[in-house]
């Protein structure tokens, strides 16, 4: 988790200098997620994300060198610097696609979860996705069909209790993305998004029955973005009181100083843990600064049609 | 002779093609019934639930057949009427035409779409469109167009073989309409038939138009006037080469389609043409295509809309008197 | 009833003699809907259907001359000849739109009913679809927005078992529609599709509401399509059986002979209504097919653009 | 002097038809917050619900705002990036777009779509496209590309008066950029522009390429090159007389466009122009636009994707040599 959270801090910085390039999401107070889930996937699994992908593409392994090279356009980025921060792939571990789209990645997981039980029986395919997804057609109908065909698929929901500017209370009358998987009958379960214990233990709950031919599932998330929608975005719309709470929930530190206070983890190591996150993460960086931008011929290259 | 119709060279070909290869699949609406026209009459009792009946929910089963080729999979997904493809744009021109791209190159996405085209059939505004320039605007997707059964199945052969996405849009006028039989064979994409030599004027023309210009052609093959016909295929790759020898002969370009003419592929085309070839044209690229109105019902509004053989033929003879 | 039957009766002739134009679907077998759900609406009211429309469009009152003059493509039809079976509209009679895609006018029922609740309070939209439609993106996405804005809408699902060719198992795992309903906390209720009278005192328990600032509200007609999916449609994939059971329960005959039964109705004012249908399908028949077809220069108007 | 944007013209002009119109309606994603951009800043604050935020359901969103303007109201929708209109396309191409016609003129449908479009914000596939040529296609749209705060106010006026659906293109590079301030007033769809007189080459550009074109112009210019810069201002409806009476003055006709240049705009032009003035042309009509690429996010390559000025100047040397 401190690899995330040091990462997107370095992001948000580099976006300021101009450094790191483009509409970028960091997802910053919802890092558990991400760790909480990847941590029960193996390697064959498959993973989607969407505009908030960072963290999800480091918890499956991606090299931090590489993602900050992508967010800055170069050719050493996981996607030669052609995808950006919204759009990051990496086949070799596992992460199929992220999207600009909001919901646009949830059918692609059916497709590759149905993929999988063909030809990798037992692999699971999971996307991650924001509650402002749910209102989304592609929802419902994906729901819909993962039920019907029970594909080894998990839905996870980051719910943040925002999309963009507005919260969910304008977006839903339904409280609780579960009570959507309700519906279908499919098993379900809401989380203290906040707490990676909880979510590796639900993650790995759900998951477990994927593997042997049930399915799909869902997990809800209940979280908070510390920082604005976008980088750049003021975040007027939202108290300073109901930040400063969620900030004393902070995930990656919360982890930290729960291991710390059961003796899990001295506080040295604790520490530990963090400066060598950091130092990974300037290393990235200046790999990512010294690497050289994609070669013209590029702008054509890798298209179908 | 023995016959076989356009759809059963449709139906044939994925049959080929779904025991060839055991990564391809199919899904769309009522496609173990075998679809409302019969595309995929009996597949499901030979090959299972590789043939899969989905919901009504064009957009996410465009992304399920997406997602399905980015895991390794061949799937052909049927749109039942290309008036829906626009549920399943988003998924299309968002996801499955930029992937290899966005990705640099780490994904390939061999996504077949199938679906029908064209009006002719009574069947209103919603049912009957050519939306296929839509299509070739979009960078990363190939673009099919049959024009008879063997194409039908050739090209969609090379479709399912391809690595990349490509639509095929079929005609709904053409899928009953009799052929002598054939051994089906892939047909490449980007690849054009001169359907008829003529050296007076380059006649462009895509799926049923064509069988119009070659009436056309006919006709006027009467009066001492030789049309040379040429198919493209696929609008898109485009064997531009083709069309550009052609009309290098015969100084005079016409394309027809049925679809809208105002940013219809005639527009592409004609820009082409008079790019590559201005020096060798002595008239102006003339483009048929529907007018601008959405396709009416009523039969004589609807045969005023489409372009049939006589508007080509009074199109050719203007063009030569004009400029002869 | 009758007249919708004899009409569709007609239309189904017609469509064999090649009259009649196009991919048509009558509602032979489902009028009740269409009859019991229109007599609770007003003037004011405005009404959406699907491509199953020639009911819904005949109950609003449309003349049965102008209908069957649209289906041959005539000038004098609804739509002047250019719209159609699939898209019959009748502003006179607040019918706004029917469509050939499936599900498609939700969302504009949706508006509608927005739209009339700021400028003719009381007044309240209605759609009728088919149970295939809720499968698709626009039912959850609307269901969602008319909830959340408590919009004047009455959503009537007639749920026929079958999309096309396929039966609704096929499509979802979820039984009732109105289980998507609940979800939301909207009112809604499954009837006997076939029995006018209860789905009469279905629609105005739902519709009262809507006229007082409440909605929106779901009305869930179990029914059976007595004929194939279009007119053409040998339709192999349903058994004899189920067929010959649905014909027992055939909504116009089990309303006439309920009348009786109950001496609302004596047998020969029943004869007579039957009678009378006939002989004003005859009389529509009569006019539609010596109207003239509309002149070319329809063909360019009204396109906006 | 007094200077506005081009978003803080449209956030006025909205507010001005607002205020004049009660039927008038705003409605999309976090529009009540003024958007991410600015367009409907203040205006929840001053029109309570007339402005009304959507969830994230753009097909759905279209659908309502389609039905809103059957019924009687004047919406004026945002699909946030015209990326997504790719969501909606079946609402917009099956519905509004077709309303008035398949009822036999029964309806008419006021919709207005506002949506932000281009690329130069390292944004990336899914957030930078110019999709004008796919709405260009559909019968029943007309489609407005504003280059200045002046015009992206007064063509926005224009449309939420209009009694049939207008999409309104802005560009996300304009939105602030600096004007003198100007009195908005209506600008007619359907009049195109003459930006800069010239004698030697008529150059029509569109949105963000107009400021290209006309920068293109300003550099020929001291050579003793003499551009004719063109603005359409609505492709649809399109003012052909203004654009065919300056090329039959210059008697060369380059089309300038961010979007794709396969299957474009630009396509429908060329065709345009070379069957309506083709004795008048002494070369090919050009066409410059993007390749046939996704749009990608490394900065040197988003900016060879994009036709700027320096382009726009070597096309037009080249079209002068060649055929001087
Ligand atoms: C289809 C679509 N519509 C609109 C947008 C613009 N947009 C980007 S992020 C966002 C909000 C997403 O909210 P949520 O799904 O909750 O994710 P979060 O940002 O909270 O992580 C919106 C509306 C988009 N990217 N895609
Ligand atoms: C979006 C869309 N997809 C596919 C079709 C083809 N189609 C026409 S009717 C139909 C089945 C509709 O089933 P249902 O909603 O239950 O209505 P019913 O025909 O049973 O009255 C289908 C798939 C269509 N018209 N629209
Ligand atoms: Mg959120
Ligand atoms: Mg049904």
């Amino acid at each position: 988790m401190w690899l995330i959270r040091a990462f997107e801090e370095s992001v948000s910085e580099l976006v300021g200098t101009g450094e790191v390039v483009g509409l970028v999401h960091v997802s910053i107070g919802q890092e558990a997620s991400a760790v909480g889930v990847c941590d029960v996937l193996e390697a064959r699994d498959r993973v989607y994300s969407g505009h908030r992908a960072h963290g999800h593409v480091l918890a499956r392994g991606a090299d931090p060198a590489a993602v900050m090279a992508e967010l800055m356009g170069k050719a050493a980025g996981l996607c030669g610097g052609k995808g950006g921060s919204m759009h990051l792939v990496d086949v070799a571990h596992g992460v199929l696609e992220a999207t600009g789209v909001v919901g646009g990645t949830i059918p692609l997981a059916l497709g590759t979860a149905l993929a999988l039980r063909e030809t990798e029986p037992g692999a699971v395919a999971v996307v991650f996705f924001g509650d402002g997804a749910v209102q989304t057609g592609y929802f419902h109908e994906s729901l819909n069909i993962a039920a019907l065909w029970k594909l080894p698929v998990l839905l996870v929901c980051e719910n943040n209790g925002y999309a963009e500017f507005t919260p969910r209370s304008a977006h839903t009358p339904v409280e609780r993305v579960t009570r959507h998987a309700e519906t279908y009958g499919v098993d379900a379960r809401t989380v203290d998004g906040n707490d990676v214990v909880a979510i590796r233990e639900a993650a790995s709950a759900l998951v477990a029955p994927l593997r042997s031919g049930g399915g799909p599932a869902l997990l809800e998330c209940l979280t908070y973005r510390m920082r604005g929608h976008y980088e750049g975005d003021p975040a007027k719309y939202r108290e300073a009181s109901e930040v400063a709470e969620w900030k004393a929930k902070d995930p990656v530190r919360r982890f930290a100083s729960g291991a710390v206070a059961t003796g899990e983890l001295s506080a040295e190591d604790a520490a530990a843990c963090e400066a060598a996150a950091r130092r990974a993460v300037a290393a990235a960086v200046s790999a990512a600064r010294s690497a050289p931008f994609p070669a013209a011929s590029a702008l054509t290259e890798d298209v179908g049609g | 002779m023995a016959e076989t119709t356009y759809i059963g060279a449709i139906n044939g070909a994925l049959a080929a093609e779904l025991r060839r290869d055991a990564t391809v699949r199919i899904l769309g609406e009522d496609v173990a019934e075998g679809g409302p026209f019969g595309a995929t009459k009996d597949l499901a009792a030979e090959f299972g639930d590789r043939v899969r009946d989905t919901p009504i929910s064009e957009s996410t089963v465009m992304g399920i057949a997406t997602g399905m080729a980015l895991a390794g999979l061949r799937p052909v997904v049927e749109i039942m009427f290309i008036d829906f493809i626009t549920l399943a744009f988003d998924q299309l021109v968002n996801q499955a035409a930029k992937a290899r791209y966005m990705s640099g190159g780490q994904l390939r996405c061999p996504l077949v779409v199938r679906t029908s085209s064209g009006a002719g059939t009574r069947s209103g505004a919603q049912h009957s469109q050519s939306l296929e320039a839509l299509l070739v605007h979009v960078p990363g997707l190939a673009v099919a167009m049959p024009a008879t059964a063997a194409d039908a199945a050739g090209l969609l052969m090379s479709a399912v073989r391809a690595d990349d996405p490509v639509v095929v849009i079929e005609n709904k006028e053409l899928y009953f309409r009799k052929e002598p039989s054939f051994d089906p064979a892939p047909v490449p994409l980007g690849s054009a038939l001169v359907r008829r030599p003529g050296r007076d004027v380059t006649l462009v023309a895509t799926s049923r138009t064509v069988h119009e210009a070659l009436a056309a052609a006919e006709d006027l093959a009467r009066d001492g006037i030789e049309v040379e016909v040429i198919d493209p295929r696929t609008l898109q790759p485009l064997d531009l080469g083709t069309i550009l020898s052609s009309v290098r002969r015969t100084h005079r370009c016409v394309v027809a389609h049925e679809a809208v003419r105002r940013g219809g592929f005639g527009a592409e085309l004609a820009s082409l043409v008079q790019e590559e070839a201005f020096d060798a044209l002595d008239a102006p690229v003339v483009r048929l295509g529907a007018p601008a109105t959405p396709v009416p019902v009523s039969p004589p509004l609807e045969d005023a809309y489409l372009v049939r053989a006589p508007q080509i033929v009074s199109a050719i003879r203007s063009l030569l008197n004009g400029s002869a």
